[in-house]
C-alpha cells in the first residue's frame, strides 16, 4: 500500500526548479511566473491531499509510500503524514507561493525609492530554482518517516537556504549565512552520530521511524541519543543559549527567504523534537523535561527581553520569534496534551504571524532602505493600508485574543500549567513565569509599531508609496489566515489532536483525563 | 651470538635515523638513508642465519636493489636542486611553507 | 668462520708491512725545504687550489657510478643464478638437487630482457657515450 | 644452496592485469628509446590509456568469472583477493582518469635538467620538447599502486613500495611553473619517504627475526602460537607502523604531504592524493588485518590516537591555508583520519570485519574519484603564471564562470560531507562501521569507538568550516578585476571532471549499487 | 668424471688447518707476492727491452735481477714529500687501503692439491670460500677507494680527475668481467675456486661429444672478455688511461712524489695485474692442472707438481699482458669506455643467454630437468640473443655515423670558410697574445671588407 501523493508533493517542485535553472538567459519574468504557478500547483494538491486526510487510511500515518533506497543501509524513502506533519506541510505549501510574490524583485536589484541599492542585482533564475528545492525538501522534511530520510533532508535543506542568504541578502550576508550553515551543520553532525547510534543499537536493521518506536530501552543508552537528537533540533529551533544565529541570518536573508527560514525551517527542530525525542526516547525525555523547560522560560524571557532593546526591525522579529519558540518548546515537554497540541497549532501560527510581520517589515525596509526603526515614523499617515497590515501582524505577534497565535498560546500555558506530567507544581510556576512574556511581548511590538507607523512623519517616509496589488495579494491571504484561525481553529485541532494523542501514547504518559479535556478545546 | 650483530645493526639504525634528523646536507642525509637500509640487511641476514632459513639474505638482495635504485633517482634530484641553488643544505629548501 | 682466518692473518701481514712503509717514510728520506715542491704540481703554472670537500667535477661522472650500481645489481642475480642453474651432482655423478629448471631460464631471460631495455634506453640517451 | 630446490610456479593468468601494467611501462620504455621524439607522445597516449583500461577489463574479467584463488598468487606473494581486486580497479580507474589529465599542455617542465630562468629552458620551452618519459613514469607508478595492496608478503610490499613512490618522487619535480617549489617539493618528498622506508624495512626485519617468516600468513601463524610481547614484535610492530602511516600521510607523519601536493605538477598531485592513498589505506589494511591481525590490542590504541590526531591535524591547520593545493592536501590528511577510524574497526573473531572493509573500500572509491575531479577543476583555473594557487584568487569565481565554480563547490560539499553527496555516504558507511564494531566487542572498544565516532564527527564539522569558506569566497565575494582566467578546458580534463561529477552525485543519490560492489569485494575478507 | 683425484681439495677441506698451518701459508703466500713484484718488475722492464731491441736494466746484479731492489732502496731513500694542501689522513690513507686488499684478492687462488705441509695434509691455497670469486672481485672494488681518496685527497684537479677517471674506468670493465665469469659458474655450479678447477678436470659429454676441459676453450668468448677486462682492471696499456702520463701527469697519483707511498701505489698495481693472471688461469686455464699431454701421466696432478704447472701458465700469461703493453698503443677514453659499455655488456648478455640454453638442452637431454616446455623457451632466447646482438650492432654503427657525419660537416664548414678570402671567412685571430690566455677574440663579420 504505498500512495503517491507526497512523492508528487515533492517532484513537482523539484521539476520545477530544473525548468527554471533550465530557463534562457533573460527570461527571468517567465522563471518567476512559472515558480509561482509551481508553487500554486503544489499548494493545491495539498489542500486536496489535507482534505482527504480524515477519510484516508493508515492508523498512524496516511499517505505512506515506502521504497528501498540503500538495502544495505537499512534506509528507505519513506514517506507519509500524520496531523502534525500534514498542518506544517500545508504551513509550507501556503507560505512558499506568498514568499514567490514577496520577493518577486529581490533577485534583480532592490531599490528604494530615492533609488540606494540594498541588495544588488543576482541570477533570478537561480534564486527561484532555489526557492523551488527548498520548498521540496522542506514538504520532504516532515513527510519522512524514515528517520535517514528525515536526517538527509534536515542537512539537505542547509544548502539552498545558505545560498539563498549568502547570495542574495543584506550587507553582512555571507557571515551570516556561514554561521547559521555552521551552527546547523554542527547540530546536524551530532543527530547522524545519534541516528548511527540508533540504528546500531537498535540492531533492527532499519531506519524506519514507527519500527523504531519503543525499542530503546536502556535508560542510559536513551540519554546519549536524546541529547544527540535534541542538541540538532536545539539549534534548529533556536533554543537560548545557542539560538545566536538567527538573528544574523533572519536580519540578513531577504525578507522571503527569512519567512520561510523562521516560518518553516525552525519548526524542524520543534517538530523533530516533538516525533523524534519524545517518541523514541520517552525515558529519557522525561528525564530531561526540566533541564528543556527551563531553558525554553529562559528563551521565552531573553527572547522578549532582547527585542525591546532592538533598533533594527527583522532582528527584532527574530527575537520576537526564540521567544515564540520557547513557548513551543515548553508546550511540547509539558507533555500534556493541550500543550503539545497547543505547541504544534502555535507552530502553524508562528508561521502565519511571524511571515506577515517579516514581510510587511520587508516592504517598509524595501521603500525606506534601513531596517532602523528610528528611520520611520508616520508611516500611517501616508501608507494607511502597508501601516494596517503590519499592525495586525504586530498583534498577530502579542497573540491578541481573536488573532490565531492567541489560541495557541493560551492551550500552551494552560495545558502546562495543569500538566499532570510530573506530580510537582513545577510546569505550573512554569507558566506562571512565562506569563510574564505576553506583557513583554506588548511592549516591543507596541512600542515598534509606535515608533514606526505612529507620530510625526520622518521626512524620507514622506515619498513612501502605499502597497501595491502584489504586496496586498502578499499580505491579505496571511491576515486572512491568522483571523480566521483566531476564531475557528478547530479544522487544524482536529487534525492535530488525534497525533498528539498518539504521541503521548508512544512517551507513555498516563493521564486521559487531560486526553479528553484537550480534545474538548 | 647473533646478539651482537643485531646490536651492531641496531645502531647502525639508529646513527643513520639521527643523521637524518641532525645532519642539514642533503646527499649526507641521503647517505643515513642508505645506512639504515644496510642496517636492515644486517638485521635480515642476522635472522636469516638464526631461524636458519634462506629468506632473510634473499631479501637482502632485493633490499640492494632497491637501495641502489633510490641512490639513482635520489641523486638525480638532488643534483637538479644542487645545480638550481648552487647548495644542498636542506634548510635552504624552505619555499614550501604553512 | 675460522674459513675467513686465514685472510685475516694475510691482511695483518700486508697492513703491517703497508703502514710500516708509511710511517717511515718520512725518516728515511731527507728534508730540504722548498715553497714549490709543497704546492699541487699542475705543470708549472700557479695551482688552482681546490675547495675544501674537493672541487666540482662533470656529472659524466656521477652518471657513469649510477650505470655501474645498477648494473652491478644485476650481476650480483645473476650469480646466484647461475650457481642453482645447475643441478648439483656429487662425485659419483648422482644428482643431489635439480637446479631450477627451465622455469630460471625464462625468468632469467625476463630479468636480462628487463635490464636490457633500460640499457637501450640509456644508450639512446647517449648516457654510454663519452666526447 | 643445497637440499632439492622447487623451481616456482607463477600464475600468470591471475597477475595478468599487474604484468600488462609493467609490461606497457617496459613498453614505454622503449618507445622513448626508439620512437622519434615527434611521434612519442603519440604512441605513449594510446599505449597508456589502452593499457591501463585493458588491465581494468582484466579485472573485471576475474571478478565476472569469479573463482578466486584460496591461496596467494606466485607462491604467496600476491594475494589476489576481493578487496585487492577492487583496489586494482579504483586505482586504474583514478590513474587512467588522471592519464587524461596529465596528457594536457604546460602542466610539466619542458627540460627538467635546464636550470629554472637559464637561457636553456628558454630554448627548451621554445622549441616544445617535453619529457614524454612522464608517462612510462606513471605507468610504472600505477603498476607499484597496484602491488602494493596485494602484496601478502612484506618483501613484494617494501619492493611494491619503493616501484610506486620512485616514479612519483621524480614526477613531483616536474611542474613547469613554479619549479623551485616542485624541485624542493621533489626532494623532500624522496628523503623522508626513503626514511619512511627505512623504518618500514626495518620493521619487516623485526618481525621476521620473531616470525622468521616474512609472509603475512605465517607472521599471522606465528602470532598465533607465540607469546605476544616479544620486544621484536613490538618494535617491529611499531616501524612498520611508522612506514605504512607515513605514506597514507597520518599524523605525525603527516608533514609531507602540503609540501608535495602543492610543488608537484597538479596533475600527479591528484595521482598521489587519489591511487597513492588507495593503495597505501589497502596496504594498511592487508598489514594489520591479515598480518597483525591477533595483535589488534596491542595496536589499537595507537591507531585510536593516530586516527585522533590525524583528524584533528588535518582539519584545523587546513583553516589556515591560503594555497588552494594546500588546503586540499590538509584536508586529504583529515579524510586518512576518518579512513583510519574504520581501519580500528576490524573487532571480529577472525580479526577482520567484512562490513568495516566494504566501508573503507566505498570510502576510498567515492573519495578518490571527486578528489581527482578537484584537482582537475584547479587545474583550470589559470594566472598569468600558471595556477591561481592563492584562495585569495578564487574571489568571485561564481560570477566568473558559474558552471566550474558550482562544480567545485559541489565537491566541496562533497569532501565535506553533505548529505546528497557521495561524500556523505563515505563517511556514513565508515561511522556506522565503526559504532558497529564497536558495540559488537561489548566491551570498553565501544566507549572509545564512539568517542572515536564523536571526535570525527566534530573534525568534519571543523572541516566543513574551510570547505564552506572557500565556497564563500567563490560565490559570494565580488571577483577580482584582474582576476584569474579560466582555461579552455581540454577534452580529457572535461573528461576527468565529468566522471568525477557524476559518481558524486549519483553515488550521493544512489549508492546502493557501487555498496553491493563494495560488500561483494570485501565479503571474501582477505585471504589469509 | 674421471679425473677427478682424491687429491683435489673440496670447500670442506678448508678452515679445517691449526693456526700455526694457516700462518705459515700466508706468509709463504705473502712472500710469494713480494718476490714475485720485485721479480716481476725486472721481467716485465726486461721483456719489453728485450721486444724493443734494448738491453733494460743491466747494470744491479747480474743481468740487473736486482734493479727492482735498488729502485726500492732508491725511493725509500727519496724525500717524503706533504703538499700542503692534502688532507693527511685520507692522503697517507689511500696507498694502504690500495694494497691491503690487492694482497688479501690473491689469497683464494689455488695453488696445487692437497700436499702434506709438516704432516698435515692441507690444500694449496691459502682460503677457498664458497663465494671466492665474489671476495675476489669485492677486494678489486675496494682498492677503487684507494685509488679515489687518493684522487680526491691531493686537492689538485689533475690527480682529482685522474682519480674519477680511473674510478670510472675500473667499474666499468668490473661489469663486463663479472659477467664473464658468469658463464664459468654456470659450468662448475659454484663460486668456489678450488671447485671450479676440478669442474675442469674433464669435459662432459654433448651430444655425444665430449668436451674440452679448459673454460677457456669451453667458453671461449667469456675468455676473450675476460682478457679484455683484465686490462681494464689492472689499468695496463693500453687501458692504462689512470696514468695516463701524457694527458694527466700520472693521474690521481700525481701529488705521490717518488717515495715509498709511490711504492705502495705502483706495489698495488702490479699486484692487480697478479691477481688478474692468476683468476684467469683459475678460472678458464685449469687452474693447477696440468696440460693435456702432461696430464696423461697420472703423477702429474699430485703432490707439489701442481705448483710448477700454475707458475707456468701464470707466467706465461703475465708475458701475455707485457707482450700487449709492449705492441698496443693507449687507447683513447672515449674508446675505452664505448668498448666496454656498447660493446663488452650486450656481448656477455648474449652470450650468458646462450650458455645457459645450451645447459638447459643438455640437462634435459640427461634428464636432470624434467620439463618439456623448453623449445618455446629456447625460441625466447633466441629472440633475446638475436635482439640483444641487433641492438648492438645497429647502435653501434648508427653512433658511428653520426659521429662521422658530424665530422664531416665540420670538416665541409671548415673548408667553406678557408676558401673564402681571408679578411673576411674563416675567422682569423688576432695576434695580440692575450686570446692565448682565454680572452675572446671579436670575430670579423664575414662579407666585410
Amino acid at each position: 500500500m504505498s500512495s503517491l501523493w507526497l512523492p508528487i508533493l515533492m517532484a513537482v517542485p523539484v521539476l520545477g526548479a530544473i525548468v527554471v535553472a533550465l530557463l534562457p538567459k533573460g527570461s527571468d519574468k517567465a522563471a518567476k511566473q512559472l515558480t509561482l504557478a509551481v508553487s500554486l500547483v503544489v499548494l493545491v494538491l495539498t489542500l486536496v491531499m489535507a482534505f482527504q486526510f480524515p477519510s484516508a487510511s493508515g492508523e498512524r500515518f496516511k499517505f505512506e509510500a515506502v521504497y528501498d533506497w540503500i538495502p544495505s543501509f537499512g534506509v528507505h524513502f519513506g514517506v507519509g503524514v500524520d496531523g502534525i506533519a500534514l498542518v506544517l506541510i500545508a504551513l509550507s505549501a501556503v507560505l512558499v507561493p506568498i514568499v514567490v510574490l514577496a520577493s518577486w524583485h529581490d533577485a534583480d536589484g532592490v531599490r528604494t525609492a530615492d533609488g540606494t541599492l540594498i541588495t544588488p542585482k543576482r541570477s533570478v533564475k537561480t534564486y527561484f530554482s532555489l526557492l523551488l528545492v527548498l520548498e521540496a525538501m522542506m514538504i520532504g522534511v516532515f513527510a519522512a518517516t524514515d528517520i535517514f530520510l528525515f536526517y538527509v533532508f534536515f542537512e539537505a535543506m542547509l544548502i539552498p537556504m545558505y545560498f539563498m542568504i549568502g547570495s542574495y541578502g543584506g550587507a553582512q550576508r555571507s557571515y551570516a549565512a556561514v554561521k547559521f550553515l555552521l551552527y546547523s551543520l554542527f547540530g546536524g553532525l551530532l543527530m547522524l552520530v545519534a541516528v548511527i547510534g540508533l540504528y546500531v543499537v537498535a540492531g533492527k536493521g532499519t531506519f524506519m521511524f514507527p519500527e523504531l518506536v519503543g525499542v530503546i530501552q536502556d535508560p542510559a543508552t536513551q540519554k546519549w541519543l536524546f541529547a544527540g537528537f535534541f542538541i540538532a533540533f536545539a539549534i534548529k529551533a533556536p533554543l537560548w543559549p545557542v539560538h545566536t544565529w538567527l538573528p544574523d541570518a533572519a536580519a540578513q536573508a531577504p525578507a522571503g527567504a527569512a519567512v520561510l527560514l523562521v516560518g518553516v525551517l525552525d519548526k524542524v527542530g520543534t517538530f523533530g523534537m516533538l516525533r523524534f525525542c519524545l517518541e523514541l526516547f520517552p525515558e529519557a525525555a522525561k528525564a530531561f523535561t526540566m533541564p528543556i523547560v527551563v531553558l525554553a522560560v529562559i528563551s521565552i524571557i531573553y527572547g522578549a527581553i532582547v527585542a525591546i532593546g532592538q533598533t533594527d526591525m527583522k532582528r527584532l522579529i527574530a527575537y520576537t520569534s526564540i521567544s515564540h519558540f520557547g513557548f513551543i518548546v515548553m508546550g511540547v515537554f509539558a507533555m500534556s496534551q493541550v500543550s503539545q497540541a497547543g505547541a504544534t497549532l502555535y507552530m502553524v501560527n508562528h508561521g502565519f504571524a511571524t511571515g506577515a510581520l517579516f514581510l510587511a517589515a520587508g516592504f517598509l525596509i524595501a521603500r525606506r532602505g534601513s531596517p532602523h526603526i528610528a528611520d520611520y515614523g508616520g508611516v500611517q499617515k501616508v501608507a494607511p493600508l502597508l501601516a494596517g497590515y503590519f499592525l495586525i501582524a504586530g498583534l498577530a505577534g502579542l497573540s491578541l485574543p481573536g488573532l490565531s497565535s492567541f489560541v495557541s498560546e493560551f492551550m500552551v500555558m494552560v495545558g502546562t500549567y495543569s500538566s499532570p506530567a510530573f506530580g510537582s507544581g513545577a510546569l505550573t510556576v512554569a507558566a506562571i513565569v512565562s506569563a510574564v512574556a505576553v506583557i513583554l511581548a506588548a511592549v516591543y511590538i507596541l512600542w515598534m509599531v509606535q515608533r514606526a507607523l505612529n507620530g510625526p512623519t520622518a521626512e524620507p517616509v514622506k515619498a513612501f508609496k502605499d502597497l501595491n496589488v502584489r504586496e496586498v495579494a502578499v499580505l491579505a491571504p496571511l491576515v486572512a489566515l491568522i483571523i480566521g484561525f483566531g476564531f475557528f481553529p478547530k479544522p487544524l485541532l482536529d487534525v492535530i489532536n488525534p497525533a498528539v494523542t498518539q504521541t503521548l501514547v508512544n512517551v507513555k504518559v498516563d493521564n486521559p483525563a487531560i486526553a479528553e479535556k484537550g480534545a474538548g478545546q | 651470538m647473533t646478539a651482537h650483530y643485531l646490536v651492531l645493526s641496531g645502531l647502525l639504525f639508529a646513527i643513520g635515523a639521527l643523521g637524518v634528523l641532525i645532519r642539514r646536507n642533503a646527499i649526507v642525509v641521503f647517505m643515513c638513508v642508505e645506512l639504515m637500509l644496510n642496517a636492515c640487511n644486517l638485521a635480515f641476514v642476522t635472522f636469516a642465519r638464526q631461524h636458519g632459513n634462506l629468506e632473510g639474505q634473499i631479501i637482502a638482495f632485493f633490499v640492494m636493489v632497491v637501495a641502489a635504485a633510490e641512490v639513482v633517482v635520489g641523486l638525480a634530484i638532488i643534483v637538479t636542486i644542487f645545480r638550481t641553488r648552487r647548495s644542498a643544505s636542506v634548510d635552504d629548501a624552505n619555499l614550501l611553507k604553512y | 668462520m675460522d674459513l675467513y682466518v686465514p685472510i685475516l692473518v694475510l691482511a695483518v701481514l700486508a697492513g703491517g708491512f703497508a703502514i710500516f712503509s708509511v710511517a717511515i717514510a718520512p725518516f728515511t728520506g731527507p728534508k730540504r725545504w722548498n715553497r714549490a715542491k709543497l704546492d699541487a704540481y699542475e705543470c708549472g703554472i700557479e695551482p688552482t687550489p681546490q675547495p675544501v670537500g674537493g672541487g666540482r667535477f662533470p656529472l659524466k661522472y656521477m652518471v657513469t657510478a649510477m650505470l655501474f650500481i645498477v648494473f652491478d645489481i644485476e650481476i650480483i642475480f645473476l650469480y646466484p643464478w647461475a650457481v642453482s642453474f645447475a643441478p648439483l651432482k656429487n662425485d659419483v655423478g648422482s644428482v643431489l638437487s635439480s637446479g631450477l629448471g627451465v622455469f630460471a631460464l625464462v625468468e632469467m631471460l625476463l630479468f636480462i630482457v628487463t635490464v636490457l631495455v633500460a640499457y637501450a634506453y640509456v644508450w639512446r640517451r647517449k648516457g654510454l657515450d663519452w666526447d | 644452496m643445497n637440499g632439492v630446490i622447487e623451481a616456482p610456479t607463477i600464475e600468470y593468468g591471475a597477475l595478468a592485469p599487474l604484468l600488462l601494467v609493467f609490461g606497457a611501462a617496459v613498453l614505454g620504455v622503449l618507445v622513448e628509446a626508439f620512437a622519434p621524439r615527434y611521434l612519442r607522445r603519440a604512441i605513449h597516449m594510446p599505449l597508456t590509456l589502452l593499457s591501463l583500461l585493458g588491465a581494468f577489463a582484466l579485472v573485471i574479467v576475474t571478478v565476472v568469472k569469479g573463482d578466486l584463488a584460496e591461496t596467494a598468487a606466485a607462491m604467496g606473494a600476491v594475494a589476489i583477493d576481493g578487496p585487492a581486486l577492487f583496489i586494482w580497479g579504483v586505482v586504474l580507474i583514478l590513474s587512467a582518469v588522471c592519464v587524461l589529465m596529465i596528457n594536457d599542455e604546460g602542466h610539466f617542465v619542458a627540460s627538467a635538467a635546464a636550470v629554472p630562468g637559464s637561457s636553456e629552458e628558454e630554448e627548451a620551452e621554445a622549441a616544445g620538447s617535453e619529457h614524454t618519459e612522464i608517462y612510462p613514469l606513471v605507468l610504472f607508478a600505477v603498476g607499484g599502486m597496484m602491488l602494493f595492496p596485494a602484496a601478502n608478503d612484506l618483501l613484494t610490499m617494501f619492493v611494491a613500495l619503493e616501484v610506486m613512490s620512485l616514479p612519483l618522487y621524480l614526477l613531483c619535480g616536474l611542474a613547469r611553473r613554479r619549479r623551485l617549489l616542485s624541485q624542493e617539493a621533489s626532494m623532500k618528498y624522496f628523503l623522508l619517504g626513503a626514511f619512511s622506508s627505512a623504518f618500514f624495512l626495518y620493521g619487516a626485519a623485526m618481525i621476521y627475526g620473531f616470525a622468521g617468516t616474512v609472509s603475512l600468513t605465517g607472521i599471522s601463524k606465528a602470532l598465533g602460537t607465540s607469546g605476544l610481547l616479544d620486544p621484536l614484535l613490538m618494535i617491529g610492530l611499531a616501524l612498520l607502523g611508522v612506514g605504512l602511516l607515513f605514506k597514507i600521510g597520518a599524523a605525525p607523519f603527516q608533514a609531507w604531504k602540503p609540501d608535495v601536493y602543492q610543488g608537484a605538477p597538479t596533475p600527479i598531485t591528484a595521482l598521489m592524493a587519489s591511487g597513492t592513498l588507495v593503495a597505501a589505506v589497502g596496504a594498511v589494511l592487508r598489514v594489520f588485518w591479515v598480518g597483525l591481525g591477533n595483535l589488534d590490542w596491542n595496536w589499537r590504541p595507537v591507531m585510536w590516537a593516530v586516527a585522533a590526531l590525524t583528524m584533528i591535524i588535518g582539519s584545523v591547520l587546513a583553516i589556515t591555508q591560503t594555497d588552494i593545493k594546500r588546503m586540499l592536501a590538509y584536508s586529504s590528511i583529515a579524510h586518512a583520519g576518518f579512513l583510519l577510524i574504520g581501519v580500528m574497526a576490524t573487532y571480529d573473531k577472525a580479526g577482520q570485519n567484512s562490513g568495516s572493509l566494504s566501508a573503507i573500500l566505498f570510502y576510498l572509491l567515492v573519495y578518490s574519484l571527486t578528489t581527482v575531479g578537484a584537482f582537475a577543476v584547479v587545474t583550470l583555473v589559470r594566472d598569468p603564471g600558471g595556477e591561481a594557487w592563492h584562495l585569495s584568487r578564487w574571489a568571485g569565481l561564481g560570477k566568473r564562470s558559474p558552471v566550474l565554480a558550482g562544480v567545485f563547490a559541489f565537491f566541496l560539499l562533497a569532501f565535506a560531507g553533505i548529505p546528497l553527496t557521495s561524500g556523505f555516504f563515505g563517511k556514513y558507511a565508515v561511522f556506522t562501521a565503526a559504532l558497529g564494531s564497536g558495540m559488537e566487542s561489548g566491551d570498553s572498544l565501544g566507549g572509545w569507538m564512539t568517542g572515536l565516532v564523536v571526535l570525527g564527527v566534530v573534525a568534519s564539522a571543523v572541516a566543513a568550516f574551510f570547505y564552506v569558506r572557500v565556497i564563500v569566497l567563490m560565490f559570494f565575494s565580488e571577483p577580482a578585476a584582474d582576476g584569474p582566467t579560466i582555461a579552455v578546458p581540454s577534452m580529457g580534463t572535461v573528461a576527468v571532471i565529468t566522471v568525477a561529477l557524476l559518481v558524486t552525485v549519483g553515488v550521493g543519490l544512489f549508492p546502493q549499487p557501487v555498496l553491493d560492489l563494495a560488500n561483494q569485494a570485501a565479503s571474501g575478507l582477505f585471504i589469509r | 668424471m674421471t679425473h677427478v683425484l682424491a687429491a683435489d681439495p673440496t670447500l670442506a677441506d678448508f678452515g679445517k688447518d691449526p693456526l700455526w698451518i694457516t700462518i705459515i701459508k700466508a706468509v709463504m703466500l705473502f712472500a710469494f707476492l713480494m718476490l714475485g713484484i720485485l721479480f716481476g718488475v725486472w721481467y716485465e722492464r726486461k721483456l719489453i727491452s728485450r721486444m724493443q731491441n734494448r738491453f733494460g736494466p743491466n747494470r744491479a746484479g747480474k743481468f740487473g735481477l736486482l734493479q727492482s731492489v735498488a729502485d726500492g732502496i732508491k725511493m725509500g731513500l727519496k724525500e717524503d714529500i706533504f703538499p700542503r694542501t692534502v688532507d693527511k689522513v685520507l692522503y697517507l690513507l689511500a696507498p694502504v687501503i690500495m694494497v691491503i686488499p690487492a694482497f688479501l684478492a690473491f689469497s683464494i687462488v689455488p695453488f696445487g692439491p692437497m700436499v702434506n705441509l709438516f704432516g698435515v695434509q692441507t690444500p694449496l691455497q691459502l682460503v677457498d670460500l664458497p663465494v671466492a670469486v665474489l671476495f675476489m672481485l669485492a677486494m678489486g672494488a675496494i682498492s677503487v677507494y684507494g685509488v679515489v681518496l687518493a684522487g680526491w685527497s691531493s686537492r689538485s684537479p689533475y690527480a682529482l680527475l685522474g682519480g674519477l677517471r680511473s674510478a670510472a674506468q675500473v667499474v666499468s670493465y668490473e661489469i663486463a668481467m663479472g659477467l664473464s665469469f658468469v658463464g664459468v659458474f654456470l659450468f662448475a655450479g659454484t663460486l668456489s675456486t678450488s671447485e671450479i678447477v676440478k669442474a675442469q678436470a674433464g669435459g662432459g659429454e654433448f651430444l655425444g661429444v665430449s668436451m674440452p676441459s679448459w673454460f677457456a676453450i669451453l667458453l671461449l668468448p667469456s675468455f676473450l672478455i675476460y682478457v679484455v677486462c683484465m686490462f681494464g682492471e689492472a689499468a695496463r696499456i693500453p687501458f692504462d688511461l689512470p696514468e695516463g702520463e701524457g694527458e694527466l701527469v700520472g693521474g690521481f697519483q700525481t701529488e705521490y712524489s717518488s717515495s715509498l707511498k709511490f711504492a705502495l701505489i705502483m706495489m698495488g698495481e702490479y699486484l692487480h695485474t697478479f691477481t688478474a693472471s692468476g683468476i684467469a688461469v683459475t678460472l678458464f686455464l685449469g687452474g693447477w692442472r696440468a696440460p693435456w699431454p702432461i696430464s696423461l701421466w697420472d703423477g702429474a696432478n699430485q703432490g707439489w707438481w701442481p705448483v710448477l704447472w700454475f707458475f707456468i701458465k701464470f707466467a706465461l700469461t703475465f708475458s701475455f699482458i707485457i707482450w700487449v703493453r709492449a705492441s698496443l698503443p693507449r687507447v683513447r677514453y672515449d674508446q675505452l669506455m664505448s668498448l666496454g659499455w656498447k660493446v663488452l655488456i650486450p656481448l656477455n648478455l648474449a652470450w650468458i643467454m646462450l650458455v645457459a640454453s645450451v645447459r638447459a638442452v643438455m640437462y634435459v637431454r640427461d634428464g636432470t630437468f624434467t620439463d618439456a616446455s623448453l623449445v618455446p623457451v629456447l625460441v625466447l632466447a633466441a629472440i633475446v640473443v638475436i635482439g640483444a646482438l641487433a641492438i648492438w650492432a645497429r647502435f653501434d654503427t648508427v653512433n658511428q655515423r653520426r659521429k662521422e657525419a658530424r665530422k664531416a660537416e665540420v670538416e665541409a664548414e671548415f673548408e667553406e670558410l678557408s676558401n673564402e678570402p681571408a679578411a673576411g671567412g674563416f675567422p682569423v685571430p688576432p695576434l695580440d697574445l692575450p686570446h692565448y690566455h682565454g680572452v675572446q677574440h671579436k670575430e670579423i663579420p664575414s662579407g666585410t671588407n
